[in-house]
Parts: structure tokens; sequence; C-alpha cells
């Protein structure tokens, strides 16, 4: 590591606060997945995937992914729950590769509900 | 940078590695990559989380979830469950101990609960490896700030301020001791940091090094600027191999970082540091003992004054440091004073690490702010006392300098004061805690043949005068005491007290009078009853089984070595006390409580009077000083 | 000794120097013998046979160089030491071109007797290899310790002294450096320390008996440490020592007849939380239940 | 000045005293076990405790400063209960051995029991009982005794610079030992002896010889070197059964070397003459004092009458007393032969004539101390702690209260060792070293160049220094140039300096050119006379040197009467034994073959005695009073302590008997006689001058079939005359010769085998020696000694041309053996 000054302190915790908002629990978004067995089935694993590519791809900040088991809506499923900060969740349904990019786009980075797709807003939270 | 989705940090402290935290690691790797999560989820090795006795520890972010006791062949499961199925693993979450209720979240697990992190601020948070990120967590910027906008005086001024004592144990202030050694003229200053910890049953200073060395390193930093020191050592124990590793990769960092050696962050100050392996001996806890280790001598005390603030290491001004102590300083630069003063009492600020083990249901390390009760730390956070049924009986701490404190002074604030006024002292912060199946007498002895050992010799109180305490012991354990051994005892205590050179010989006798003061009776019942009601002395313990009680169980008939035990299935059993020898087992294995201990058997058919005790030690004689250097002495080399 | 061991005769003519003698050789296990005067001497030497014969030289009668002369013609393969006052030039001239092996000044103490003697059986046995059955305690009267220290360690730890001698106080780390190159710190690699360190030996020796870290006894193909601090102590960790020393049938300190294993105990590993611990080389092993102590210990059979 | 009081008396002590030395200066006595004044405070025996009213602990009085208004107790019931539970401490493991404990009736351990020890312990339970060590010479260690103070193992190591003892393990097993358990070896100093409060470690020369109670007691001064250390001796019945050191007392304060501490012994060697001996039949009979006396005196007078006084010389001796000497000298008078010299011409006297080109006549002292609060000192080509062991104290003292100690030396010493910057020239390369470290300076220009120009002769010198560049330095002395520049830098820039070398009778490798180089360095440095320390060498050279044993007007010198046959045709030879001491004794013995008569006085029959035609038995030291000056010019008087031996007599009285047997009128009837004349004597002070006098490097021999033979004192002997003490002998009893490793490998050279030592000069002459490879020397040189008149090392050794030994090539070769 090159010699450090202080703007470059503040540069490397610029840096990491995405992955210590992770481990503090502090975030703006939160994605789950869904990956109940029914959820895998349809293809969530590729889902979670292209959420993945995208994220890194969009730089976004301050957004946590995370699974959680079936959530009970077996017949839409590939399924995810976008959490914005301070908002309620909104469900999203049969999901697309395509359509969770442009729902990371809207709604995790543009900060507006794709409601084209949103399957229901304002549910339980997910685990 | 990466980015994922999960981290799941894996406890890579000494005790998690040595219950197999890197086999579970290899084992993650390897399903993380055949599930194809391996840039989903990343695996990071964290320094200790405290609760050791349940390790491996893994904690999963987001969410805070705890794994405890994880096994490689738990890893296929919790990678499905947890990062596939996105269910987190009950089987492998912590338990109340009451109704085995599994709770996932790490920070409502009672342990975790009752604790400020301040000095552990960053353990299973960081990968100790990784200046970036703990740079990530504040790190350094405490020191720019110290170097780069505080004077001198200002340093130390707010760490006097902020009240902080010395956490090695004597608790002086830090901030006075930085103040002198400061204003103390010379052409070469040392700053010392003490990881020599070797308090028998402490081990935070392992656990900081090990998960946080940077939080040393910057303490120290910040330290250097204020006493004008330039070259500074870590010394460590040469068994904390782990602990070097880490230091020695973070002082190398720091160091290609430009927040340690030449001209720090360009500020134009300059801290060289090193780490200095200690080669194993006690007493180089003791500063001046430490410092002759340092210049490559024996590691005996010099007598004080002249203090190190002005005669130290190579006869230069020094300050000496705990490990917990530096890692305190950068929050006290960053967050000023009063901040840290906001917990804790008004003679003992902020939090203490304490380590708890024992017969304690949690064992491991916990910080709390100073000022709490004892009995918060050994019930609420250390779950009371692990074997069913057995009471409290005292806790220990302080180790060999320290004492025993009884269940009716469990309401004691732990503060350095509150401690000191039980007649045990807050010493590193090692909690022992005991049940009522151990004999007070041996533990007493156990400590005095630690000193006893670990005394390096120097002056005559602490070099025959704990080998003649310890002889004294071992012929009350073996059913040698006679009348006026605890009044010698205590008389000798106080001299040794009043005349030994350096700590380590002054507070020799503590574990032996504080065991006097609150459990004189059984030192009373070992002396004239023969009788070890605990049955740890085995000389002094007869089995036997209750019959009302037992119910035939035929656990302890199994258990015992000797084939002692005899009796029908469901009906009461019996020792055959010829065959008996004392071991204890029965006793452990007894579920219902139906093994009675009794006085010694051999001198309770001598008649136990006095005449015979005599007897007893004319014959034990010689045999006995045969014994007692057998378990004194360390071998000669 | 033996019947066919190695035999000394002392010729003198005053009594409290075969005395002396005696106390000295027969002290160090020598087999030892006295002759007051040369004739005594040559009637002994008739009788048996002696492998080394330390004369004095002035004798009334037959004096030491008649007896070294006799001795070269009758008993060519006796070693022959002298015990002399002050010898003149002339009288070493003379005692050479008889063939002696040494002479000793007297008075002499009995480190000077000693070691002359040593040296004076490596010379007879380089002339008869394994004739004479010399305990390790003749050879090396001082203090008997294996010292098999590799020669291409030398070069090795000069190195780290090198790198070190100028550093103050940097004795400790070179000793670990040599104990971690060595497995242990035997004498020889001491001396070296010492006079490359320029640290006097009994420093050196007073440092490496002070620090528990440090042995000057090799130690088993695997160590043994049992943990003995605090929370290993009230969870029994003295019967899992207890049960090893007799598993192993050695003490603290000691080493296993195969070499297999060494026992040592410790103060405090720092690893409380899994107490009681017991570290074999570098595994540790917690939660040990002091009954199955030998079990850990077999693993490495 | 701070005050403070002690047990309620106001008293003053220096700033940074501790309260035990202001206590000891106040005549307050606290106990201790573990303090000496010569060493840092170690505060481990805990018995100096004291109270300090407002504390609430205990502080050690040994290492606690005292602080303005302190208000000390030292004597308390609380510290009495304190001392008295460490005693009892102590005495559970330490033997009651008492009455068979040499220590006993001067035990500090016994004493403070009986103080303040209890009748009875209470923890009697180990009584240690290790065989004693007593295999090496001289030290016994008997460690059962031993309470761990550290005495020894520090005095060994922090103040004698030797570290051959050590605490061995840790805690209550504790042992002090020598490393790894084998046999002490050592300076044998005996400083741990006198040191240790117990009986723990004891000279075995003394063992079981007498109570401490029944032996009298009486200073006096040491015989062999010329630091004039103060002996307290223990007589018994006569005989002197020991030495020892007290503080406080003459020069040394306690401290002694081995020779001092344990070499008294020669004055009872059995060997001792007893009677006069003359010469009838070509054999020395034994005869009555008349007789000899008048043998004496008649043989004399007919070498008078035959070759007028100018035939007879006579030679002093450094050994004898400045009484002795004056009595010979005035006998020299009276005869009117100006033919008088003494051994010292071949060192002192070398050294003084090349002192008095710089610094002019007044005869050079050394001031033992001078070492102490100096920046840098310079050891030049000298072992000082072997040739003057108490001034070398002094130095490595300096050393270790942080001057640089510079030393210039072939060899690896205890000197060297205890350098900070060591120069490793070839022998004999001293010269060379010195100019080019002053063209070093004035290369560098680390100098006063205005003043040094002022100075008479510094044209010369600079011109002369141009032979010594960097390059030819480091070629001529092996030392790299960088090292010689940055030592000269040290040197010259410093406060204040130093330099110290010696040159005695034996020293082969140098001479008095380099007395003019150093002499030179430290005039260019802008220092005067006192920074140049060169010690005479034994214990009344100066003090001879003073009572004027110099050739007289037109007298011959030493180099005259002993080495050319016919110079004179009868010499006296007082305490002197120039065939086996000085150098070319094949030359000396040639040249008194040649002598019609040969008059000597001896303590023992020596190699000279035994070619005399009378020999007169004198008394030693310790049996005649007397006065010896030591290298600092101090003359120090000294009583009989011991019976005479046989019929000896005072050298003085033999001469003053000799002259009236001569009807020579000295007018000196006793010794007061001889005092008063002495008194009379005005010494010669002149004041000192300062001017440069070049020195120029002479070749050394080398060439690769032969090395370099560097006659080397030891550290256990002194001249001749200390291979007469039984002590002594026992630690290094004969010549040996020490060569390289590399040197023994070629020549096939195993160690202890003896070796043919034979000079590459003509007259070939050989000696047999054993030889010991050594780790300290360097390839091309062997060194020995000219101790042993055994060895007839001297026979190798030739004269040089300025007086003394000269430098020679010898060819080694294995002996058959």
């Amino acid at each position: 590591m090159a010699r450090l000054t202080i703007d470059d302190l503040k540069r490397i915790k610029e840096k990491h606060k995405e992955e210590f908002s992770l481990r503090e629990g502090g975030y703006r978004a939160k994605v789950t997945v869904h990956m109940g067995t029914c959820g895998i089935a349809a293809g969530a694993r590729e889902i979670m995937t292209a959420l993945m590519a995208e994220l890194r791809e969009a730089g976004a900040e301050g957004v946590i992914v995370a699974t959680s088991g079936c959530a009970g809506l077996c017949s839409k499923e590939p399924l995810a729950t976008v959490e914005m900060h301070g908002q309620p969740p909104v469900k999203y349904g049969e999901l697309t590769e395509a359509k969770i990019k442009t729902i990371v786009k809207e709604h995790v980075i543009g900060g507006a509900p794709v409601e084209k797709l949103a399957l229901v807003t304002g549910s339980e939270t997910a685990y | 940078m990466e980015q994922y989705r999960a981290h799941l940090m894996i406890c890579a402290g000494t005790g998690c590695v040595a219950s197999g935290s890197l086999k579970v690691r290899d084992a993650l790797d390897v399903e993380i990559r055949k599930r194809g999560l391996e840039k989903e989820v990343k695996v990071v090795l964290t320094g200790c989380n405290g609760f050791c006795a349940k390790g491996p520890i893994i904690a999963v972010h987001p969410g805070e979830i705890f794994y405890q006791v994880v096994k490689p062949e738990d890893v296929p499961l919790l990678v499905e469950e947890h990062f596939i199925k996105g269910r987190p693993v009950e089987k492998l979450m912590y338990k109340m101990p009451a109704d085995k209720k599994a709770i996932p979240v790490m920070n409502e697990i009672p342990f975790f609960k009752h604790q400020v992190l301040r000095v552990l601020r960053n353990k299973g948070m960081i990968d100790p490896d990784s200046i970036e990120e703990y740079i990530a967590r504040d790190g350094y910027q405490a020191a720019a700030k110290a170097l780069l906008e505080m004077s001198q005086q200002e340093i130390i001024d707010t760490v006097k301020g902020s009240g902080i004592r010395g956490r090695g144990g004597a608790g002086f202030p830090t901030g006075l001791k930085w103040e002198f050694t400061s204003k103390s003229a010379a052409d070469q200053k040392y700053l010392l940091c003490n990881g020599d910890e070797g308090d028998p049953g402490a081990f935070m200073d392992r656990s900081v090094m090990e998960a946080d060395p940077h939080s040393v390193i910057e303490g120290m930093v910040i330290g250097s600027k204020a006493i004008g020191a330039t070259k500074g050592y870590i010394y460590v124990r040469a068994e904390y191999p782990l602990a070097v590793e880490r230091l020695k990769k973070a002082i190398k960092d720091a160091n290609e970082a430009g927040l340690l050696g030449r001209n720090i962050l360009d500020s134009g100050y300059d801290f060289e540091l090193d780490v200095y392996l200690g080669a194993g001996a006690f007493v180089c806890g003791e500063e001046t003992a430490l410092m002759r280790s340092i210049e490559g001598q024996r590691g005996m005390p010099r007598p004080r004054p002249p203090f190190p603030a002005h005669k130290g290491l190579w006869d230069k001004p020094t300050v000496l440091n705990n490990v917990e102590t530096f890692a305190q300083i950068a929050p006290i630069i960053l967050n000023g004073a009063d901040w840290y003063k906001s917990l804790g009492t008004e003679k003992s600020t902020g939090t203490k690490v304490f380590a708890l083990t024992g017969a304690i249901t949690n064992v491991g390390l916990v910080e709390v702010p100073m000022g709490i009760p004892l009995r918060t730390i050994i019930y609420d956070i250390g779950g009371g006392i692990s074997k069913k049924g057995k009471k409290f009986k005292a806790v220990q701490m302080g180790g060999p300098s320290g004492g025993c404190i009884p269940e009716h002074l469990l309401d004691t604030p732990v503060d350095f004061d509150s401690i000191n006024a039980t007649g045990a002292i807050m010493g590193s912060g090692g909690m022992v805690v005991m049940d009522e199946d151990n004999c007070m007498v041996s533990l007493a002895k156990f400590f005095l043949g630690f000193t006893a050992d670990e005394s390096c010799g120097k002056c005559p109180p602490c070099r025959v005068g704990t080998r003649v305490m310890l002889d004294t012991l071992i012929d009350i354990t073996e059913g040698r005491g006679k009348p006026g051994d605890v009044e010698t005892l205590l008389d000798l205590c106080e001299d040794i007290k009043a005349t030994s050179l350096c700590g380590l010989g002054q507070t020799a006798p503590n574990p032996v009078l504080t065991t006097i003061k609150y459990f004189r009776e059984e030192y009373e019942s070992h002396i004239h009853d023969k009788w070890c009601k605990t049955g740890v002395c085995r000389d002094l313990a007869s089995f036997e089984i209750d019959a009302a009680i037992c119910t035939g169980c035929g656990v302890c008939a199994r258990a015992c070595p000797q084939k002692a035990i005899t009796g029908e299935k469901k009906q009461p059993h019996k020792i055959i006390q010829e065959l008996c020898i004392q071991c204890r087992t029965c006793y452990d294995r007894c579920k219902f409580g139906s093994i009675k201990i009794g006085p010694g058997l051999k001198f309770a058919k001598a008649g136990a009077t006095n005449a015979a005790v005599a007897d007893a030690t004319a014959v034990g004689g010689p045999a006995a000083v045969a014994d007692a250097t057998a378990v004194g002495n360390r071998g000669e080399k | 000794m033996t019947e066919n061991g190695l035999k000394i005769l002392v010729v003198d003519d005053e009594s409290i120097v075969i005395r002396s003698c005696e106390i000295v050789l027969k002290g160090a296990g020598y087999h030892m013998e006295g002759a007051l005067g040369g004739r005594e001497a040559i009637l002994k030497m008739e009788k048996e046979r002696y492998d080394l014969v330390f004369t004095d030289l002035k004798m009334p009668e037959v004096d030491g160089i008649t007896l070294i002369r006799w001795l070269r013609n009758s008993r060519p393969d006796t070693g022959i030491v002298i015990l002399t006052g002050y010898p003149s030039q002339d009288t070493i001239k003379e005692a050479l071109g008889l063939g002696i092996i040494d002479y000793v000044p007297k008075p002499f103490t009995p480190a000077v007797l000693l070691d002359v003697t040593r040296r004076a059986v490596q010379w007879l046995e380089t002339r008869k290899p394994g004739a004479f059955a010399i305990s390790a305690e003749m050879s090396s009267p001082a203090e008997p310790v294996r010292d098999d220290f590799p020669p291409a360690m030398a070069a090795e730890l000069d190195k780290v002294i090198a790198h070190y001698k100028h550093i103050p106080g940097s004795l400790i780390p070179v000793l670990q450096r040599a104990q971690e190159m060595i497995g242990w710190l035997p004498v020889a690699a001491l001396k070296r320390v010492s006079k490359g360190m320029n640290i006097p030996a009994a420093e050196v020796h007073s440092v490496v008996s002070f620090y528990s870290f440090f042995t000057m006894k090799p130690r088993g193909d695997h160590n043994i440490r049992v943990c003995l601090g605090t929370a290993c102590y009230v969870k029994r960790a003295e019967e899992i020592l207890r049960n090893l020393k007799e598993g192993l049938g050695i003490g603290v300190g000691e080493v296993t007849p195969d070499r297999k294993f060494s026992l040592e105990e410790v103060r405090c590993l720092g690893a409380c939380g899994l107490a009681p611990v017991v570290v074999v080389d570098h595994d540790t092993f917690g939660g040990i239940d002091p009954k199955n102590s030998m079990e850990i210990v077999e693993k490495y059979r | 000045m701070i005050e403070l009081t002690i047990n309620g008396k106001p008293v003053q002590a220096e700033d940074g005293a501790t309260i035990l030395k202001t206590a000891k200066a106040n005549g307050i006595k606290i106990p201790n076990l573990c303090w000496d004044k010569r060493l840092r405070p170690y505060g481990g025996c805990r018995l100096c405790v004291v109270e300090l009213e407002g504390q609430p602990r205990l502080f050690a009085a040994c290492s606690t400063p005292v602080q303005p208004g302190m208000k000390v107790l030292t004597d308390t019931p609380k510290l009495k209960k304190a001392r008295q539970t460490v005693l009892e401490l102590l005495l559970v493991h330490h033997p009651l051995d008492c009455p068979v404990c040499d220590k006993a009736g001067e035990c500090d351990l016994q004493d403070l029991a009986y103080e303040y020890g209890k009748p009875e312990g209470r923890f009697i339970r180990w009584r240690k009982d290790k065989p004693a060590d007593v295999r090496g010479p001289l030290i016994e260690l008997n460690s059962n005794r031993c309470i761990l103070c550290g005495k020894c193992v520090r005095i060994c190591a922090e103040h004698q610079g030797r570290g051959a003892l050590g605490f061995m393990g840790r805690g209550f097993p504790t042992v002090v030992t020598p490393a790894f358990g084998e046999i002490l070896e050592c300076d044998y100093c005996g400083q741990c002896v006198d040191a240790c409060p117990t009986g723990a470690l004891v000279a075995k020369p003394y063992k079981y010889k007498a109570r401490a109670w029944y032996l009298d007691e009486k200073d006096s001064i040491c015989s062999y070197c010329g630091c004039g250390c103060t002996l307290t001796l223990g007589i018994r019945e006569g005989k002197i059964l020991r030495a020892r050191g007290e503080e406080d007392k003459g020069v040394s304060d306690g401290n002694l070397c081995g020779r001092g501490r344990f070499g008294f012994d020669y004055v009872h060697d059995p060997a001792r003459l007893k009677t006069p001996l003359v010469r009838k039949d070509g054999e020395l009979v034994e005869t009555t004092w008349d007789e000899a006396m008048k043998y004496a005196a008649d043989a004399l007078r007919e070498v008078i009458s035959r070759g007028g006084a100018q035939s007879v010389g006579a030679i002093g001796s450094h050994r004898c007393t400045m009484e002795d000497n004056h009595m010979l000298k005035r006998f020299m008078t009276v005869l009117g032969s100006g033919n008088l010299d003494y051994s010292g011409a071949f060192g002192y006297g070398r050294a003084q004539k090349a002192w008095e080109s710089c610094f002019g006549a007044a005869p050079h002292k050394i001031d033992l101390k001078s070492p102490l609060g100096k920046q840098a000192i310079l050891v030049v080509d000298s072992d000082i702690t072997v040739t003057h062991p108490v001034f070398g104290l002094n130095i490595m003292q300096a050393g270790r209260e942080g001057a640089h100690i510079i030393t210039s030396d072939f060899r690896e010493t205890k000197l060297t060792r205890h350098s900070s910057t060591w120069l490793r020239n070839r022998p004999g390369t001293g010269i060379a070293m010195v100019n080019g470290i002053m063209k070093a300076i004035i290369d560098g220009g680390m100098f006063d160049k205005s003043a040094a120009e002022k100075i008479e002769g510094f044209a010369a010198l600079a011109a002369s220094l141009e032979n010594y560049t960097p390059e030819k330095v480091s070629a001529m002395t092996g030392v790299p140039a960088e090292n010689i520049a940055a030592a000269a830098a040290t040197f010259a820039k410093v406060g204040s300096r130093l330099i110290v070398m010696s040159l005695g009778t034996s020293d082969n490798t140098k001479n008095a050119d380099l007395v003019r180089a150093v002499a030179n360095l430290a005039i260019l440095l802008g220092d005067g006379p006192e920074s140049v320390q060169i010690p005479a060498e034994y214990a009344n050279t100066l003090g001879a040197w003073s009572a004027g044993i110099r050739p007289g007007e037109g007298g011959k010198s030493a180099s005259s009467m002993l080495y050319e046959p016919g110079s004179v045709n009868a010499l006296i030879v007082m305490g002197e034994d120039p065939v086996s001491s000085f150098p070319d004794g094949g030359g000396i013995l040639r040249a008194l073959k040649s002598l019609d008569l040969l008059i000597v006085s001896a303590i023992t029959m020596n190699e000279t005695a035994k070619m005399a035609n009378v020999v007169f038995p004198a008394t030693s030291w310790g049996e005649k009073d007397g006065t010896f000056m030591n290298a600092e010019g101090r003359a120090q008087r000294m009583l009989r302590v011991s019976e005479p031996t046989g019929m000896s007599m005072p050298d003085w009285q033999i001469i003053r008997n000799l002259s009236w047997a001569m009807d020579k009128e000295t007018d000196i009837r006793s010794i007061e006689d001889i005092r008063k004349e002495m008194a009379d004597v005005a010494v010669a002070t002149e004041a000192s001058v300062c001017r440069f006098a070049p020195a120029r490097q002479p070749a050394i021999p080398a060439d690769g079939n032969h090395v370099l033979l560097a006659v080397r004192d030891v550290l256990q002997h002194s001249g001749s005359m200390s291979t007469r003490s039984e002590a002594l002998d026992l630690v290094v009893r004969e010549a040996v010769l020490e060569i390289g490793e590399a040197d023994a490998e070629r020549l096939g050279i195993a160690d202890n085998a003896h070796v043919k030592v034979t000079t590459v000069s003509q007259p070939h002459y050989s000696v047999y020696l054993k030889a010991r490879i050594s780790d300290e020397l360097v390839n091309g040189v062997v060194t020995t000694s000219m101790h042993f008149p055994s060895g007839r090392v001297n026979t190798l050794v030739g004269l040089a041309a300025d007086g003394g030994a000269a430098p020679c090539m010898v060819r080694i070769e294995a002996a058959s053996g």
C-alpha cells in the first residue's frame, strides 16, 4: 500500500461504507429474493445472479441483498421484495432477468416502485 | 470493489481455531464454490468474538445471524439453507439454557445483549489482517486528529479527562502516567505495550491483538506523540503465535501506509514500532521486569523509585500500558473525554473487558460498563453456574495477585476501588467462577504454586516466602495441618506483602488472605477435622453413598476406576472403602446427589486427635517434602 | 569399571599426591591405583597391565625418566603423563623425546587433572579405537550433555547472530530463532551465540534458564503441553497431567525413552473458553475429559 | 543539597543520593546484604527497607533517592519485624554449618541473624545439600550457603567486565554457577569472594586456615603492578593467610585483581633463600653473613683495584622499596661509579625518554581515576585490564558511563569486548594507526589548526604524516580506512578524551615511537600531558626511577652492563633476575659469564643468582618496612607484617652492610636516615612543555613461512616474581604458546600439543612450549608470555635498538610427543 494521507483515510472509509452497512445492519434498500424450493425451481437462482450483476454494474450503494424462504405465493415465483428505507415493502412476482434489471434501475436506484411489475405493496416484511 | 449480498464472518481467534474454525472455513469455501455463490457470499475471517466456549462461531450479515459450534459437516446444510433457501438454520443457533429456545440474532443472546463494545468495537466485524477494513471503521482517524490537530498537552488532557485507568491491573490513571513521562527530558523515550498477558484465566489482550491489532497500534501512535517517544515495542507472549502474526502484519501494513514509522501522515512525527516476543515468564508482566526482558536480560524487576517515567527501558523515560488500555485511546481521542466518561463510575470510567471462565454457563469475553454489579455479569451475561444443581461459591478475580469474592458480595460493583475493598483486585479482568465443588484451600494452593514457580527469585520474601506458604498449604491439604497454621500464614502474608520487591510478591498472599477471610471454616475443617468437604483433597475426604437417595442406576459403579462400588440394579449401591482412592468420579457422575463426602479416613482411623496429627506430620515429613518439590519445581533445565 | 576397562597408575613418592589423584579420578569414575615411587611402579606393572601412567619425575632410587625409559621398552602401548613441579626446558625436551602424552604441573587442581586425563584417554582412544569403555561422564566430566548440533545449522545460526549482533537487547530473539531452528538449545549453540553476540556464556545460560520457553534438553518428536491456568485448573487439568505422566511414564520436562513425546506444563494459553486445554505441537485440544487424556496422545503414535 | 531527616536527625544529602548512602555518610547503619557501592542498586535483599513518614509502604533505602523534607525512619518495630521475617526466610534453606564455614565471624548473614533473628525458625524444611564445587583453582562455590544476593554475579559482570557467573534457573531453585555447570574460568580476581556476604564463595588458599577472629589484619601495598592497591592482609602467627580489598582504603578503594588478592604467598615459598651463599670450588655453599660480606667486599675491592670503580655496575629493582633503591644509589655514588640501572629502562625509562621529547623532563605519571568522566578513551596496542587491572576497571567503568572506548589491538581481549570501537590492527602497527588517525584529523580539519601550527614541530609532523595516508595505513594495519576515519572523527569531536597505553619490559611489539605518536595526537587535539596515560609497570618502577636508579654521568646502562661482555667486571644485582626476565636471556648469560664478580641479592635461588659468586638472602615484601611509589607518583608506606625468612635481611641493610664492609661511609644507619635523605632530594618538577616529535612506524617483519611472536603478559602474573606464588601458579603455570585457528591447522598443531619455537634470526634459539589454539588471535601471529623462567621465552626475544624487547619472527613446529 502506498503512503496514505488523511484524505486517503476518508476515501477508504467511504469505499467500504457499503460492506459495513451490511455488517452493521444499516442500509438504504434491501432486496429479498425468495428462495424456497418452489422459487428455486422457478428460477430464483438466475434472478439472484442477475440482480447481483445489475447492482454491481450500477454501483448501487446502501443496498443489501437477502434471501428468504418461500413467500407463500408459489404460483407467482420467482418473487422478490424491495424495501426502501422508510417506505413500505413492494413485492414483485414472476420475475425474469430483464424485469429484475428494470426493478434495480427504477426502484432500487431510482427510488420509484415499478408499478407495472409490482405484485403487492405494504404486506408483511419478509424475514 | 466487489459487492456481496452476504458476509459470513467466521471467527479465527485462538479459541475458535482450536475448535476447528479453519476447517469450517475450508468446507465453506468448497461448498460456496460448488454452489456458485462465490460472488455473492463473502467469507471473512475475524478475530475473537469472545464467546469462545461455543466455537467455532459464525455470524452472517445481513441479519446478524449467530451460529455456534459449527462443524465442517454442518456446512452443506448451512449453505443450502441459509444462502440458497434463505432459511437460517436453527439447529446451529444459540439456545437459551432455560427453555432451549433458539435465538437467531446475536445481540439478542443475553451473553451479547448486556455488553457495550468499545475495546472490542471491531470484534467479529472486520478482518484483522485488513488495514482497509480497520480504516473503514474509523481507523486511524484518531491518530490523524492527534498528530495533525492536537498538541501534546491536548492529547494528555483528553486522556486525563476521560478518567481512563490502566487496564493492566493496578489501575493507575493513564493520562497521569503520560504526563509524567512527557515531562521527563531525554534524548530518547520509549512507549511499550504489555501484551504479556500472563494471568491464568485472562485472555482479553490476546483477543484484542488477534481481532483488532490496528486498534493497539493506533493507540500507541497517539501515545507516542503524547509522551514524545519515537520507538516502541509490543511485548507479546510467545504462547500467542496468532496474535504475534497478526500484529506483525498490521505493523507492516501500517508502516507501508505511512501510518507508522517515519513522518506519519506527513505530520513530522516518527514512531517506530516492533513486536518483541516474550519467552515465558509471568513476572515479565511487571513493568520493570518487562523492560529488562526487552533489554535481553533475565526478567527480574527493579526497585522503584526510580520510576520508569524517569528511568525505564535502557534507563530512558518509558511508558508501559496494557493492550486493552491502548485499544481504548483512539475512540477517546475521536469522541472526547466526556463521551468516554459517560459510562462507568466516577473513579472508574468507561468499560472493562472480562474473561469469564470456570464453572459458568457462558464462558467467554465480555465488555461491560464499569460499575455494573458482579451479579449481572455472572448471572445475566454468564448464565450462572453451568452444572445443574450446583451453587455458586466464589468468583476469583485478578489471578494470582487477586482474590476470591464470595456469594454475599456479589452485588459489589465492578470498579477498581470496590473490587479492591473485597481483598481481590480488578487485575487484568480474569473472572474464574467457582461452584460449591471447589475447595478454596486447594485454590489458594494452586495460586501459591503458581507464584512460587513464577517468582523470579530476586527477593527472599517472594522467593522463599511463597515457597513456605505453599508448603504450609500442601500440608493442610494433605492432612498435616496443625493448629496455628492459619495464624502463621496470616502473619507471613503481612510481611511478604510489606517487604517484597515487586507486585508479584506483594500480591502473592492475596489468594491466601481472601480465602482465609471468607472461607476460614474450610481451612479449620481441613486442619482440625481432616475433612475437605468438597472432596477435592483426596487425603481429607471419604465417599459414601446415601442409601436413602441412591436409585441404583449404576452410573457410579460403571465410572469407578477402582471398581470399588457394588450394588444390585435399582438397589442402593455401596462404596468399598478399602478400594476407594477418593478420585471423586462417583460424586461427579451421580445425578441424584447421593454421594456424600466425609472426613479423611486414614486420620479418622488414627483418631483425629492432635497427637495423631503430630504423628502424621512426623511420619509424612520427608515424603511430603519430596512431594512438594515435585509439585513446585519447573524441572531443572 | 569392567576388568578390561581403562586402568591408570599414579606414581609419586609423596602419598598425598596419590591420595589427591585418587579422590579426583575415582570420583570421576576412573579405575586408578597408586605406586609410591618408580620401583614399586615397575613391580606392579610386571604383574598387571595399566593403560595410562602418571608419574612424577624426581623420585628417589628409580626416578621418572628411568621409569619412562623402562615403559618405552617393556610396555610400549602405555600412555604416559608426567606429574612434575617446574619442568625445565631440558626435562621437557627429554620427556618429549620419550613420547609422553602430556604433563601436569604440580600442584594441580582437580579440573586440570580431569582435563589432562580426559585428553589422555582420547589420545589412547585414537590409537586403539573402542578399546576402552569410556562413559560419557568420563569423557566430559564437567557436565554430560548430549550436544548434537548439526554443523550445517552453525552457519545458519551465524547469519542470525550477524543480523542481530548490533541490535541491543537481542539475545532473546536470537535464542528464539536458534531454538526454532534446532528444536532446543544445545550448549554448543549457546556458546556460539555467546561468542558471536559478545555476551558472556554465563549470562546466556542464565537468560535461557530464566524463561520457560527455552529448553536445553531435546524435546520429543511431539511436544505435549498441558495448560495449568486457573480455568483449566478448576476443570481438573491436574488430573490430565497426572494421567499423561502415568500414561507416558515420564515427568514434566522429560522425554519418553523412544523420544516420541515430551511433556511440559504451561501457564495459561489464553484459551480458557476451551478449558481444560492440551496442546500437542501446534494443535490445541479443548474441553478434555481427564480420563481420556491419553487418547489425544495416541493419535500421534 | 537536600535537607531531610533520618530518625528525626536533620541531615543533608547531595541531589540524587540514595537514602542508604545518606544514612551511611551520617553514621546511621541500615542493614543490607546486596548493596555494594560499586554496583547499581539491586534492591533484592529487602533488608534495607525503611519507613517514610506519610507513606504506607516500605522503601528500599539502597535505591530510593532522597527528597527534600523526607522523613526517614530506619529502625522501627515494623521494620524490625519485616527484617526478622526476611532473615527467617533466608535461614529456611541456609545450612547452619557456621562451625566449618570460613566466613563465620565476618559473615553478614550471621551478623544480621544475630542482630535481628529469632532463635527458632517456623519453617525449617529444606537444607540445601549440593556438594561444593571445588574443581577450579582458587575459588570454591558452595551454593548451599548462597542467598542469591547476586553481588558476585553483578560484580563479575557489571564491574569486572567478565560475567563468569550467572543465576541459573528461576525462583527458589536458582543457583549461581558458571555457564553450563562447567568449571569456573575467569579472571580469578576474587572480587566475588570479597563481595559475598556469606560463605558461598570462598578462597581456596584460605580455606580452613584460620577463624576470622584469630586473624590480625594489617594494610599493605600490593607488590605487583604500578596501580599500588591497598591490600588488607590477614595474618596469623607471622604468616600472611589472605589478602582482601577494603572499601575506602587507598587508591584501589576495595578493588583487587587476582595477583594482589592471591599472589602474596610467594613470601612463604619454601624455596626462599635462608642463608647467604658463596661460591667455593664452583659450588654455591651456605655461609654466615659475616663471611659472605667479607667475601663480597674483598672481591669487589679487588675488581676496583684492577679496573677502578668504573668497572663496577649495579642493577636496582622495581620490586625493592624506594629505601632499598636509594641505598643502592648512595652506595654506587660513594663507590664512585655511575653504572646503575634497572629493568625500568626497558619499559618506563624507554617511554620517559620519548615522553621528554614531547612533554619535557618531568616524570610521566598517571591518574588512576583519569578515565572517569571522559567522553572518549583511546587504548593503543595495550591490554590495560591485564597489565594494570584496577586502572583497567576505571576504563571499563567510563565505558559503562557512556565513554566511547576505542581500542586498537591485534588480539581480542576483555577490553576489546568492552570497547565501542575495536580497530584490529596487525601487531606492532600502533604507530601507523595513531599516525593514520592524526592524518585523518588534519585532513578533516577536525582540530584547532591555528593553535597547532604555533606548536614547535608542527610542520615536521605534518610532513611526516604524508606517509600515513588512509590507504597506506590501512595496508599497514589491516584495518579498513573508513573505520580509522570514523574512529578519528569520534575521538576528535568529543569534549574530553584520554589516550592510554602501556610499555613494559617484555613488550616486544611496541617501542618508544608509539609514545611519541600518542603524545603528538594529544597535542594535536589541544590536550596536555595529563591526557596521555602510560602507567609505570610495577609496584615501584616509578619509585626506583625517582630514587635515581639510572646511569649517572658517564655511567653505563643496563643495555651495556647486561649485554656487552666486558662492559663491567663486577655487577651487583639487587632484587632482580635478568637472566630469566629481561629480553635476550642468551645475551645476558654471555655477558654475565664474562664477569669477574657477580653479587646478587634475591629472595629465591633464581637463574641469575645461580651464576653469582655471592648470593645474599633478601627479605621480601611483607617482611620489611618500606615505601613503594605507584604509577601515580604516590609514595605509599608499608609495614613489616610477616617474620623475615631465615637469615634474610632487607636489601637496604644488605647494601649498607656491604658499604660498611667496604669501609665506604654513606652516613646511613637506619631506614629513617634514608627517608630523611630522600625527603631532602627535591623532586625535579620541570614545567611541562608541548612539542611535536614525529614518530615512524618501523617495518614489522613478515614472511609467509614464519609467524610473529608477540610477547604478552598474563593476567595472573607480573614479572617472574608471581611465578613463585603457588596460588597464581594454580591458574597459569607455564608459558603457553597461543596460536590462531588457521595457523594451527596450517602447521598441523593440535590444541595442547607441544611445539618447538625457534627464532628465525641468528643465533637460533629454541624453546618447547605447550600450544593453545585460540580464537582471539589473527593469523600470522602467536603470543606467549615471559613470566616463567622455565619457558625461557626471553631467549627468543632480542634487545631493541632503543632498549627493551624487539619484535621477532619464529618458526613453529610440532614437537614429537
